[in-house]
């Protein structure tokens, strides 16, 4: 298995412009791309074999104040992931869709979108909400958002000090 | 708020309580992830039917609604929409810990912590997921409470109604349900 | 795969008509539910005897459900909090971690799982050995040691072998940084160490600090408490590993290594900029502190960063008192005790050596020179032991050996008169320490070892450290531990030996001192030099008569306000061993509470 | 015809779980699908950042009700990718023997959840009931029916209680006589069979353009594309199962296969039964130190398995402290219940709706999270 990898991240590495590649177990790699070049690299990989997007999402990087894009594709065949990663801008995060190459993506962008605040060009429907309702509030999975704040601001909780104080033991049925 | 156990029902009331008691109509509606553990309480190993329980598909003809664990805000929204299409008089149970304090998620931005503020609860059951044993002996509880005119969540609801429309709007800014086409 | 039965296949099913059924039956369900598991995860229970309050189930808890509630009706006491677990069940998971890492193993969870209730209030209780309901269900999920969630094993600090005792090297090596992340690792911030250590120490917040490789922040928390950490990283009494909650299962993390372990590798910068970052802008009032021991250098450093003028007088050449001239070389090395003494100096604060209070310098003058005094004069004086022949040239105490060989050590003393063959009487650390001392003169002068102890204490009760013992008998020491001491033989003005009687008991019915010996076993222990190590006292020659009169001494120790002062007299201070009897750390706690008493004093003084 | 505006769920009792499709109808036609998740949405991505390690253990079986275990078999799989740890070989049986069982309970389920939509509910009680007898055995091994948390990182969470082997054994005999009268009592039925068979198909090109995984991408392409096989984790590669494929992906097919993995299933367990060793150590610390302090080294890893819908992975980011930097959840059923209604539930029928979802997988909190 660690042959057919290795040949694949050489190929890979050939056609592709990678910035850095990284071996993250005997089937799985991650390399860096140019955010120019994503797209023809997504495409290429989809030409030998990872026919199949798994996921995409974003990590937030913000002590380098950057959005870090991760396309996740699958090759059935080999049984190999590859992890795609790009950095773009966290003040003004947009990308270019992916839809083209995979259909799949829509809805992950999507996501991303709801999540982080990325913008896709060409997908439409990333801009809508998708799994939150009337939010009001900055993208809930950047590292600046506190849930813990959001929570108690929105949502009443109880305040079990008081109970506590006044009892000890169990419950008498 | 506190639920008060004051029996002021008139004699027909009495008699429609124990009659609609023993023929309870349980709405099929799985808001959370105690939901799991209904299919076996309604199916042959726990057998709800035993205490004259049925789902029913539609809120109008339902009697007792489950509020399965955490109540996600868009979930709350349909919630209460469709208690408040329920027919009185309706009651509702609550699983496990999310509808108490939170639960796991108490800290989430996207679920509530307290399902009492926002409407009535008739009867809270401990555990995360409560097991069928517990379910069904909240079933059997609820029924005497039925019996003895001890569940009347619906009653506080409706003289109550500015207090948990206040709540329900402060969490959730409104209740209203939109298109969700989106487009 | 594609036929088809018939429409009335489905009828098949009425077979299982007679067959028994897989639905439960009523009782099962409603009166008496089903058992659970023996694993099973339902309501909690704690059995209060054993829990120690120490809260690591509440912050393992992922869903913060647990608290600690306060319940007055328990006893505070060393490595116990009067704190028990209250669990809301409006929060609980159920994941049982809270009993994978209960420390003390007293939370477990029974098999009980049905609690129904319109009271929203009963969802919360604070478990004790009857669980949620009173009814002492049966045990469910309980810890066990593949679930365990702590790490009760010590990393294992690195000794010196046995050859140590041809020189002065210090014993122990130091963990290094991978050993010091692991140990520090293991902490469950309880904080109960905090409350044991007599200068409440930040100890889980210098651990925190080490385990995110903080150094410098790690100094500035022990700086708050403790000025002399590189001296009480080496030869502290470290209660708070005693009082560890690791302990109750599994060995106390290392906190006094650990305390070395960051005084021995923060980058010099880093360390002066974290003590000097303490001292604030003079203020107006001078102190002037009486001995330079531990109880006199924190109250010293503590005023000082208080921004007072601080003086502080010391009889011998070099100040630090017991630690220069007490703690032996091989578990003290004089650069340890000059970094903590030379940061001090730094401050600011004024040291004046070889002036004696009392002889060359009055205390009444020191009164008029300060606005304050404090009193951290230590016991100085070796306790003397009265049993025939103790008045002999040879009989020697401990507290002298010990200053000789450091400033042997030093190369500004010749080398102590050692014999060829010694006996020790004692069972302390001291003892230990006045024994393996000998042994290392011992091998310098004449090249083998011969060195006995005798102590009341038997092996079981000995005070000194265990690894004082397990180390002294690997260097060559001959305990007669549990042995008293009858008289020290004197033939033709020459000592012969020790000779010693088998102790039945040390003390009497009353809880009081009154050895009993059993005559029948006795025997001498060879020696020409004995050496007494039996305890310490105070030396009072500068207090005078009339201030005497004013302050209350009892057995030897002086009492004192809450924050050091003498009650009659308010501009006296005291610390130290003279008002806690000897320990490093409570000389430290001393003289931090004594600066702030001061502080106080000064302050309503100068209103 | 007029269209018509029909929202299907969330509260229907077609609907699996919490879930709902927005459908303009035309007739009994459905001409527009949108899929509307996020009723579910508890933010776990957040919550886990904010968790310890080892706290998440109480999350992350939520994420999927109805298969937990697959969460924590990720989960675990990606910390000791990340911290480079060898579990002992004992727990590697028992984690398969755990995921298999917990396929066998969701298998019987999905089966008999046919008979809701197609209406015969003798096959749902029935199924249900058999699947409650693995819960038995589950809360025997793990000490709670649903939610096991027994898969933790660094191996299994406890010893195998005395004589499980022996009780799965029997459990294991049972179901080989009772599945199949599932199997003559539900899909040879007409009805049943007339309702599933070349009803709601799903053509190979779909597969790949939308990205389904599990049932639905084997039963189309006719290829064993089952991790299991494909990057065998656990001890797959040392038991012997087959991977059950189809060319023609219509609904009866789908239910076909999830019938054959069932028995698969219960070949892979009776195997682990012969072949887990018999004594060992089952689990190894992570990292050093008492569980509040476990670190994971730094680094970024993308966990896979195979679950009884398909690809499952949770995506983990470790910045080297004690609570993870970012774990993003990719739901088996994500492709099918989002973007798959929003294409090819188009033109079904709409009592066929909640048949499109039972038999492609989707799965509602895998997708709201």
């Amino acid at each position: 298995m660690m042959n057919s990898m290795n040949n694949i991240m050489k190929q890979v590495d050939d056609v592709l412009n990678v910035l850095n590649k990284e071996v993250i177990s005997n089937r799985q790699f991650a390399i860096d791309i140019n955010k120019g070049d994503v797209h023809q690299a997504l495409t290429y990989l989809k030409s030998i074999g990872f026919t199949q997007l798994s996921i995409i999402t974003c990590v937030d990087l913000i002590a380098d104040n950057k959005f870090q894009l991760i396309y996740i594709l699958n090759n059935w065949e080999l049984g190999l992931f590859v992890i795609v990663r790009t950095d773009i801008d966290r003040d003004n995060p947009s990308y270019v869709t992916v839809v083209n190459i995979f259909p799949g993506a829509k809805y992950y962008e999507r996501e991303v979108h709801e999540f982080f605040g990325v913008t896709f060009e060409g997908n439409d429907s990333s801009f809508k909400p998708l799994l939150l309702e009337i939010w009001d509030d900055i993208p809930p999975l950047r590292k600046d958002f506190d849930p813990q704040v959001y929570s108690d601001r929105k949502f009443e909780k109880r305040d079990s000090d008081k109970i506590y104080r006044s009892k000890i033991g169990g419950v008498k049925l | 708020m506190v639920l008060e156990n004051q029996d002021n029902r008139n004699l027909w009331e009495k008699i429609g309580d124990y009659f609609s008691a023993n023929s309870i109509w349980m709405k099929w509606y799985c808001t959370g992830c105690g939901a799991i553990e209904l299919p076996p309480t309604m199916t042959s190993r726990f057998d709800m039917e035993r205490l004259g329980m049925g789902p029913m598909a539609t809120p109008r003809q339902a009697d007792v609604m489950l509020i399965t664990g955490y109540l996600s805000t868009k979930t709350l929204r349909r919630v209460i929409y469709s208690y408040e299409q329920m027919q009185d008089p309706k009651y509702i149970v609550a699983f496990g810990s999310c509808t108490i304090n939170g639960g796991v998620y108490y800290d989430s931005y996207a679920t509530i912590n307290q399902l009492d503020k926002y409407i009535p609860v008739d009867l809270y059951i401990a555990g995360c997921m409560p097991r069928p044993e517990a379910v069904m002996n909240a079933f059997a509880d609820l029924i005497s409470m039925i019996k003895k005119g001890q569940a009347n969540g619906w009653r506080h609801y409706q003289e109550n109604y500015e207090w948990y429309k206040k709540n329900q709007l402060d969490s959730l800014e409104e209740v209203i349900i939109h298109d969700e086409f989106h487009e | 795969m594609n036929e088809r039965k018939s429409f009335f296949a489905p009828v098949k099913a009425w077979k299982y008509l007679l067959k028994k059924p897989v639905t439960i039956k009523k009782e099962d369900v409603f009166d008496n539910p089903r058992e659970a598991s023996d694993q099973y995860r339902g309501f909690h229970q704690n059995d209060w005897d054993k829990c120690i309050g120490c809260g690591t189930c509440a912050s393992i808890c992922p869903t913060n459900a647990i608290s600690m509630v306060e319940i007055a009706s328990l006893k505070i006491e060393d490595g116990k909090k009067n704190e028990r677990p209250a669990l809301d069940y409006g929060r609980c998971s159920f994941c049982a971690l809270c009993v994978d890492i209960c420390v003390s193993d007293s939370l477990k969870m029974t098999k009980e799982y049905v609690h129904l209730s319109k009271d929203i209030d009963s969802f919360y209780f604070i478990p004790d050995i009857n669980g949620i309901h009173n009814t002492q269900e049966k045990q469910g999920y309980v810890r066990d040691e593949t679930s365990e969630l702590l790490d009760l094993e010590r990393v294992k600090m690195a000794h010196e072998d046995v050859s140590r005792k041809n020189s002065f090297i210090e014993i122990v090596k130091g963990y290094s940084m991978e050993m010091a992340l692991a140990e520090s690792a293991r902490c469950v911030e309880c904080g109960i160490c905090t409350a044991t250590c007599p200068a409440h120490m930040n100890i889980p917040e210098y651990i925190r600090s080490i385990y995110e490789n903080d150094l410098k922040g790690a100094v500035t928390h022990l700086y708050k408490t403790n000025p002399l950490s590189n001296v009480c990283g080496r030869i502290c009494t470290h209660l708070c590993e005693g009082a560890c909650s690791l302990a109750v299962r599994g060995e106390a993390i290392s906190i006094r290594w650990l305390k070395r372990y960051i005084v021995d590798n923060t980058p010099i910068e880093d360390y002066e900029e974290a003590v000097l970052s303490f001292v604030t802008e003079p203020v107006n009032g001078k102190v002037g502190i009486v001995g330079s021991g531990p109880s006199g250098l924190s109250a010293a450093y503590y005023l000082r960063t208080l921004g007072y003028e601080v003086d502080v007088y010391e009889k011998r050449a070099i100040p630090g008192g017991v630690i220069s001239y007490g703690g032996p070389e091989y578990r003290l090395p004089e650069a340890s005790v000059q970094k903590d003494i030379g940061m001090i100096k730094k401050t600011g604060v004024n040291f004046i050596t070889n002036t004696k209070v009392g002889t060359d310098i009055t205390l009444e003058q020191l009164k008029e020179k300060y606005d304050a005094v404090f009193l951290g004069i230590g016991f100085s004086l070796s306790r003397p032991l009265n049993i025939p022949g103790s008045d002999h040239k040879n009989v020697e105490y401990a507290i002298p050996l010990l200053a000789e060989t450091r400033d042997y050590l030093r190369g500004s003393s010749k080398m102590p008169d050692v014999h060829e063959k010694v006996v020790v009487i004692g069972g302390g650390n001291v003892a230990f320490d006045v024994a393996r001392t000998l042994l290392r003169l011992q091998i310098e002068k004449y090249g083998k070892v011969n060195v006995a102890m005798a102590s009341l204490e038997n092996r079981d009760i000995l005070p000194a450290d265990l690894e004082e013992l397990e180390e002294g008998e690997e260097e060559g020491i001959i305990g007669s531990f549990g042995y008293g001491p009858e008289e020290i033989v004197v033939e033709n003005n020459k000592i012969v030996g020790l000779k010693v009687n088998k102790v039945i008991s040390i003390f009497d019915e009353d809880k009081r001192f009154n050895p009993k010996y059993d005559k029948t076993d006795s025997y001498v222990i060879e020696a020409t030099q004995v050496y007494i190590s039996t305890g310490q006292m105070p030396e009072y020659d500068m207090i005078t008569d009339d201030m005497k009169e004013k302050m209350e001494i009892v057995r030897g120790k002086i009492i004192t306000g809450e924050y050091g002062q003498v009650e009659n007299l308010p501009w006296l201070f005291a610390g130290g061993d003279i008002v806690r009897g000897p320990d490093i750390i409570n000389g430290v706690a001393n003289g931090h509470d004594s600066a702030y008493g001061i502080d106080l004093y000064l302050q309503s003084k100068n209103k | 015809m007029k269209e018509v505006k029909l929202f299907l769920g969330p509260q229907h009792p077609g609907m699996h779980g919490n879930y709902s499709v927005q459908m303009y109808v035309d007739g009994d036609i459905v001409k527009k699908a949108r899929p509307t998740p996020g009723f579910l949405h508890r933010g776990f991505e957040k919550l886990m950042e904010r968790r310890l390690w080892m706290g998440n253990l109480a999350l992350i079986p939520r994420i999927c009700v109805v298969e937990p275990d697959i969460n924590e078999m990720v989960y675990a799989q990606g910390i000791e990718m990340l911290a480079k740890v060898e579990i002992p070989e004992k727990a590697h049986w028992i984690r398969m023997m755990i995921l298999e069982m917990a396929r066998l309970a969701i298998h019987i389920m999905g089966l008999g959840g046919i008979g809701g939509p197609t209406g015969l509910y003798t096959l749902t009680y029935w199924a249900i009931a058999q699947r409650d007898l693995i819960l038995d055995l589950f809360e025997e091994i793990t000490g709670a029916r649903v939610y096991h948390m027994y898969i933790v990182p660094g191996g299994v969470r406890k010893q195998l209680p005395d004589g499980i082997l022996e009780k799965l054994s029997e459990l294991l005999d049972e179901l080989e006589v009772k599945i199949p009268e599932y199997r003559e009592l539900g899909l040879k039925h007409p009805i049943i069979h007339k309702r599933l068979k070349d009803n709601i198909m799903l053509p190979e090109d779909v597969v790949w353009e939308v990205g389904i995984t599990g049932i639905g991408m084997r039963s189309a392409t006719n290829k064993e594309y089952d991790l299991r096989k494909v990057q065998p984790y656990a001890r797959y590669d040392q038991v012997e199962f087959d991977v059950p494929v189809a060319n023609y992906s219509d609904a009866l097919t789908r239910v076909n296969i999830k019938y054959k993995e069932i028995f698969q299933s219960i070949r892979i367990l009776r195997q682990v039964i012969e072949k887990m060793p018999k004594e060992g150590e089952v689990r190894t610390k992570i990292s050093t130190g008492s569980a509040l302090r476990w670190k994971v080294p730094a680094g970024m890893v993308y966990s896979a398995i195979e679950s009884s819908r398909g690809e499952y992975g949770y995506f983990i980011v470790s910045d080297g402290k004690e609570m993870p930097y970012r774990i993003a959840v990719r739901g088996a059923s994500y492709p099918q219940g989002l973007l798959g209604i929003e294409k090819y539930l188009v033109d079904c029928r709409i009592d066929d709706a909640s048949l499109w979802m039972d038999t492609m997988g989707v799965c509602s909190p895998e997708i709201d999270r």
